[in-house]
């Protein structure tokens, strides 16, 4: 270390400036933090300074280090990208993005009501917003992400039943289905799946009926499910699973619900999804966040494990105020007595989900799920004119995503996309290892950022490289 | 402000944004919307969400956020246990930057190699603070990571053949809830050591803990009442020779980098709250990242993909068949991930340990500043002994002096432009308590700030107990007229719908 | 918050940014700064700036940002004649974009087709909306392009021999101040005829004013009565025929897009205040865009460079000889054309119109039930005629009746989360006058809340006149303890060191 | 018209809503807006729709309509820029660009200092800190730029002399000239210019001596001079003018005053200068605001055209509160009596500027301006390195500036910046037209954001451009 460096006060540690250093530890009575740190055992301590790289302390210096580093990824604005699955780019309407910004909601954490107000009045709107999307009346504070959420409606469901079996939709992300299977076991160690007819990829009804048992509590299953198909039997569904004391969850992508309806409506007793492509960029992943609905029963709400914010009056006339409702069935209150576990989870996300469903209204939403329907229609049946491409590959109604099959044109899935890349294009997500009785097969995504020409570009791409 | 709710500014027909349309040769060529979606699934009526102009939104999420008291504007001391850091905004500027906001986590692995370099190079980082072997930036919050971790401990008994059997975890009383919560959802039960004289447990209480029932331990060091358990490393010895594995909660780590780490006190698992201790931040509570350290040997269970680096090129390994599964949908919080690794580089190796150093500093500075002005504060446990980052305070005497406890003042901080300050995790052990932790971000006057007014509330708590009581006065909102609303189900509403019918509104 | 001022927050030592430093070789080659610099000149003691840690620099403008009302967060109608629309956030992220933030403005410009486009293009849209013939986009507020104008016509009467004799401007006293300041500091004598009973001078008014003295017209239409003057084309007749020049100030613009022009008037110029009609940020007060507009005839005395087309490309022409010069260094304030354009291309044809019909719909509902609820208020001349976009009120009878006055009122209206209203402009032609200006960005509620705020006030101005009369109470200040001190060479202070002087304080 | 489209409200304009306008409609009890328009005669009014674009509703689609527009601009950050003379490319601080994006101080406008307590302080901290920048008492509100600045200093000394002429010297930007001509004629109509020495680029001293005489007003000069050349003898002129009952108004860049003199002490009587290298974006020479600064006494107080924002006690005890000093000098109170013209000039640049220097402090400044200098110093070395090319071209000591000689290579700096195009670099200011007694020379910058690899690049570009 220079003596120079040494002696310069750090930007961010407003007491390194020397002689204010200096000036706290004669106040408290000692030469230096050797003097409190003396208390740790010597075989403990770490004798030598840490390896770790200097400091950038010039903040231009800093942000062109790395900036190069992020300049060397190739992104979504630059690439024409066909991937969903999970992670959409949809667009990012820029009041979203300055209330994301704001160093009030940006930095504030566990502050109460009545300090930050603010915070507890948007986790309000935002849940109020998805419960009107999903049309049901209790909401949770957003958990990490979908997996998360359908994964807690599982346990939730298994802890209302007092039964240890679930069922689970094939047709669901494997990302997903792995992370039930970590979360839930210690309350549903039997995991069963239930097949998709090959077909159609709709749930294959006979299989759930050969599945269900007076064991099972709950059935996991999406709509639109991971191969964008729209399933249209529901209330089907949620009646056989009622008729046995079971519960139906079904996880949606938000943006669908100002053209389809929502699982209320057929049956369902929890809804679940991803708070993303409200109006968060994708970063790789992390714009996620999970969301719960499930209907304002005392049974319900008794098993969510995630903060609750409820609406109340203060002692001032006519306003409103916040606080937790249920507390002490949270970690928080009750540690490993607690339902689940909390912690920090996605809270700015739900914010900014917030904003975006208030930006769009029912109209905007109605308007944008209507533009996906169509989009992806058109989309499927343009490749589908391509020769040795299948497109979709079930034969049903798709929102916004659909399979592609690519059997005809004797290349594999991950041959195709190395092979896009060279036209700056993403293809679809490859679905060969995870669903290997779909052939070579992959997932497209359009959104609304991909106009006609977009689309007509992948599909003069993909000819000119499947090459027939 | 008193803003409204936003349902109640709606007006029927007003739009906010108008989504791009297809173009009309995609209409044509598809059709009517309604006949894409099979029978019965087309949503006649659209949500009810609210109706308004672009200017109504913005204005009322700004008041909202004017009326929310993020660290980045606030002395923000107040926060015990969070370290409630300055989140510098060149780290906001950068993590908009398209090469990180625009990228899809299932990108070719050649398409992001600027990301797995910096997951890389943070792991490398961390690995050297903490000493651990390897390390997942998959989970996105400290508890996340604990669970991680509790995850990872059900498999390693599992590999062993002993899950069965081992279901015991060991914890102590003043260590954090998530350590508690999260191995007993993983499906272990716990046995929560009560503090010895010292404010940690005894080694006698460890030792008649373990048996062959002992799956492994969950600790803190310090836990929350800012000790530092000189004894740590025999717990994890007595653990271990009981068969059983340790985990190290590092929520506190702040006051530790550069100055011990966990491999030297023989833990085989840590995590670090990336939001707290790298200065990411909190998100009014996320998303946030918390990285867990694993030794070697039980690096196979880590969630997949792992970044890994084969000397040329970075890529994810997914081929992992002894990994937990996923514990979360792709890779890690990935934004968090970028300011972190920002947070880090400024800081770099010249400044790190100062931030303990300052740390400790500041805490003790605090402390000292706090019992000179007022009497009736005490520290429980350990007396004589320094704390390291923070101090559980109580506030019993004055309670019984004045009536007015940690609750009242607690409230009654908010009054003075400071978030209202942090009492303790439940149980309460200490009673009437109160726990602040003025990280490396504060200066000197923010100490004295802070001081000054916890020294003028108890004051007011023998010459005017009302104001106190019945605080806030000057915060956003007041106090609920009846807490017990929010536990009665006719009343509770976590949903502007469900308050409505409530009410019998319209 | 009761923000100190920031250098009250000065800590010798503390730093907020570290610049960069040169590479080692450049040091070395460069050798010490001292010795590059001659003798004499190199400063030895720095300027004694504020020393602030970065978080504490962010969180004093957060708070103070935080205690300003912006138009983008309240009810604004209250700054009447500014037209303070909603400023879409799209367009400060457009702003933002490297392409234009990142220009300089010497650039090849082969390299800045694409802004140089956007010059072109929305010349194109202002030339369409005003019937002018050619634009400058040089002048940064609306000021700004008034003094173009004059120096225009300066150029105009030079070349024609006659300025030595034409040096007399003839304007009206409810056009805006800077119709009279900036021609004046061109060097013009400003001839300012009276209202008649319909708000406007008379006609007689303008033939008496003219003379072989008359350089030309300074006038708005409407003025910031709101009423509109139905004689303007004879205004301009009058003037052209005695050799005079005639320049529209059209900062009242909102309320005529697509409904009447300057040029079907007979105007030689007009100018819009961009950042008032098109929707860019006022920005406390700039920078702003003077689009100023001429007829064919008057092109060639523009500022230079004007930008051209040749059909290919687009290009920057400084070969202009008769021009008036440079009003400012570079082409205009190029961020603010750049949200200019963004504004009217989402609003785009559909809307414009939409725009005016929206604004006097807005204010004739205003003043409906501005008089419906308070019978003090009065809006002299022209009776019965409509007032198309705003209007001047009166609350001379209030006055009267309870010694309230218009200034009370405006203090008074900033308690209620409102932006504080403005009177009028210099002199007082209206006794104590109000303006509002309920543009297309307000809503029928905005408007009823801010009636019921005015009659609210009226109310108290009888039950309980201290109230106001010594308001604000809830704003971010309070009323000045001696207003006379600004004015007093001994007292008045602009920077905080000459406060400190004035004050003996160290 | 569509008429569907039409029936849609505008996001901007909430009562576009039909059934709103309506209901307004009903209320001012007329049919149409036409009512309104109708008092328009005929022959004024507009009877045709206006023919501009049609309207761009999404948001999304304006984005990328406008960003495709702007991407067709090649900008300083992609191209290495060593462009300055006016407009220059600094780092801008991340809490710069935080605070100049709130809304509050974006959307704000002429709100009185109880409503806008925080825009008053902002901008009397602005001003503050310019003062101490040039340690001089008085500062404005920002005006439009610094040509804007300098020629109001020049009304300020005529009023206050009651003389009618000007010296200029001629080694300052020839835009900030031509606008001195333009704003000061009515004042000043006799502007003489005084000549630099060919050699050094300084003042020269006995053209100066030739041309004062006692109808003199003011000088103008800069330091660093428009070719960034550091003049020595400021006490000498300001002396001279002194003795004759003129004033001396000298021009600064503010990043100089960390390692330079200010000024006022070497006898200036008015400093000026620009606020855009302080933490603005050059925005193609749109981020401009000029600053003025005098002693704070009444005979300069009472000359100032811009509004001039003072602190004073409020009747709340300890609470600072601001106004407007001697307001009724401005043309807002005195219209055509009032010093000069008022308006809406560059308050936002002001207030971002004063973050930037409270950012910075005085080490920084001092840090910045070091850099600046010893990296114009190895520039111009390394660019003289280059065969037949002379930097700087003046025997004199450069801040950040430079001028280049090209006569030598027998090119024009025409085709010099051409040909350096194609190496992606923004060569320097071609100064052949305005100052043709300097033959193919240009002004070069360098500023922190140039690394020695940077320069280096440059000098091997150019070294390959002059195929010498």
């Amino acid at each position: 270390m220079e003596e120079k460096e040494k002696r310069r006060a750090h930007p961010y540690i407003p007491n390194s400036v020397p002689e204010i250093k200096e000036e706290l530890l004669k106040e408290i009575g000692i030469e230096s933090a050797e003097d409190i740190f003396g208390q740790i055992p010597e075989h403990l301590r770490l004798k030598r300074p840490l390896n770790i790289p200097k400091a950038i302390t010039s903040e231009y210096e800093l942000k062109k280090h790395v900036t190069d580093l992020l300049s060397k990824n190739k992104n979504c604005e630059e690439y024409l990208n066909f991937l969903g699955g999970g992670c959409w780019q949809h667009y990012v309407p820029a009041v979203c993005k300055t209330i994301m910004e704001r160093d009030e909601f940006l930095s504030a954490y566990v502050g109460e009501a009545f300090a930050d107000h603010g915070k507890f009045q948007a986790q309000f709107e935002y849940a109020s917003c998805i419960g009107e999307l999903v049309d049901m009346d209790m909401v949770n504070t957003p958990t990490y992400d979908w997996a998360m959420a359908c994964a807690t409606t599982v346990r939730m469901a298994s802890r209302m039943t007092g039964r240890g079996k679930a069922l689970v939709a094939e047709s669901i992300s494997p990302e997903r289905l792995s992370c039930i299977k970590n979360y839930a076991w210690s309350a549903t160690p039997d995991i069963e799946m239930v097949k998709y007819d090959p077909k159609t990829g709709l749930l294959d009804i006979d299989d759930l009926k050969s599945k269900l048992s007076d064991d099972v509590c709950v059935l996991y299953m999406e709509n639109p499910n991971f191969f964008g198909v729209i399933e249209s039997r529901g209330q089907e569904i949620a009646d056989l699973l009622h008729s046995k004391g079971a519960l139906l969850s079904v996880g949606v992508d938000p943006l669908s619900l100002g053209v389809l309806e929502p699982p209320a409506h057929y049956g369902a007793n929890f809804a679940c999804g991803d708070v993303q492509p409200m109006g968060i960029p994708m970063s790789y992943g992390g714009g996620l966040g999970g969301f719960i609905a499930t209907p304002d029963e005392p049974k319900f709400v008794a098993e969510y494990p995630s903060l609750l914010f409820g609406i109340a009056e203060t002692v001032e006339d006519g306003e409103y105020g916040f606080g937790e409702v249920l507390y002490e069935r949270t970690s928080y209150a009750s540690r490993d007595k607690a339902k689940d576990f909390l912690g920090t989870m996605a809270q700015l996300h739900g914010i900014v989900a917030g904003v975006y469903m208030a930006l769009m209204g029912p109209q905007g939403m109605k308007e944008l799920g209507e533009g996906l329907l169509q989009r992806a229609s058109y989309a499927a049946k343009k490749l589908s004119s391509v020769k040795g491409v299948k497109a979709p590959l079930f034969d049903s109604y798709h929102f916004k995503e659909f399979t592609v099959n690519f059997d005809g044109t004797k290349k594999t899935v991950a041959e195709i996309n190395k092979a896009l890349l060279d036209h700056k294009i993403f293809g679809g997500k490859d679905l060969s290892k995870d669903f290997p009785e779909m052939g070579q097969s992959a997932l497209f995504c359009v959104t609304e950022l991909h106009g006609k020409e977009d689309i007509d570009i992948l599909a003069d791409a993909l000819a000119s490289v499947v090459g027939m | 402000w008193n803003e409204p709710i936003i349902f109640e500014l709606s007006v029927p027909g007003r739009r906010g944004l108008i989504p791009p349309a297809p173009d009309e040769e995609i209409k044509k060529e598809a059709g009517d919307a309604k006949n894409l979606v099979p029978k019965g699934m087309f949503r006649e009526q659209p949500p009810a969400l609210p109706e308004l102009d672009q200017k109504r939104v913005l204005a009322h999420y700004i008041h909202l956020a004017q009326e929310t008291l993020g660290a980045n504007l606030c002395n923000d001391i107040s926060q015990g246990t969070c370290t409630m850091k300055y989140n510098p905004r060149i780290n906001e500027e950068l993590a908009a930057h398209p090469g990180i906001a625009s990228l899809h986590p299932w990108q070719d692995v050649d398409t992001v190699q600027g990301i797995l370099q910096m997951y890389y190079e943070f792991e490398e980082i961390l690995k050297e603070v903490s000493g651990m072997d390897k390390f997942s930036l998959h989970p996105q919050g400290g508890a996340h990571a604990v669970y991680t971790a509790a995850s990872i401990m059900r498999a390693y008994h599992r590999d062993r053949g002993e899950l069965d059997k081992r279901r015991e975890i060991i914890s102590a009383a003043f260590t954090h809830p998530c350590d508690h919560a999260a191995p007993a959802t993983a499906g272990f039960r716990l046995i929560i050591l009560p503090p010895s004289e010292n404010g940690y447990p005894s080694i006698e209480a460890v030792k008649a803990a373990v048996s062959e029932r002992t799956a492994g331990m969950f600790i803190t060091n310090p836990e929350d009442t800012g000790i530092y358990n000189t004894e740590i490393d025999q717990f994890v010895k007595i653990v271990h020779d009981a068969g059983g594995l340790c985990f190290y909660d590092q929520a506190n780590a702040n006051v530790l980098l550069g100055i011990a780490r966990a491999r030297e006190a023989g833990f085989d698992m840590c995590h670090f709250n990336i939001h707290k201790t790298f200065g990411t931040p909190h998100g009014c509570s996320g998303p946030g990242l918390g990285a867990l350290g694993v030794r070697d040997y039980l690096a196979k269970y880590l969630p997949f993909p792992t970044v890994e680096y084969d000397g040329e090129k970075y890529y994810l390994d997914f081929d992992r068949p002894e990994s937990v599964g996923k514990i979360r949908q792709f890779q890690g919080p990935a934004g968090v991930l970028v300011r972190a690794y920002a947070w880090i580089r400024a800081i770099g190796q010249e400044y790190l340990k100062e931030v303990s150093e300052i740390s400790t500093i500041n805490h003790n500075y605090l402390q000292k500043k706090l019992q000179e002005l007022i009497p009736e504060i005490d520290v429980p446990y350990a007396p004589g002994r320094r704390r390291l980052e923070e101090a559980r305070y109580c506030w019993q005497k004055l309670f019984e002096a004045t009536g007015i406890s940690t609750t009242d003042i607690m409230r009654r901080v908010g009054d003075f432009g400071l978030q209202h300050y942090w009492t303790s995790h439940h149980p309460w052990v200490v009673p009437e308590p109160m726990t602040l932790e003025p990280c490396e971000s504060y200066g000197k006057e923010d100490l004295d700030e802070y001081a000054a007014v916890l020294k003028h509330i108890r004051d007011e708590a023998y010459s005017d107990p009302e104001v106190v009581k019945n605080a806030p006065h000057k915060c956003a909102s007041h106090k609920l007229a009846d807490e017990s609303a929010l536990d009665d189900p006719k009343r509770w509403a976590t949903t502007w719908r469900a308050y409505v019918k409530k009410k019998g509104r319209t």
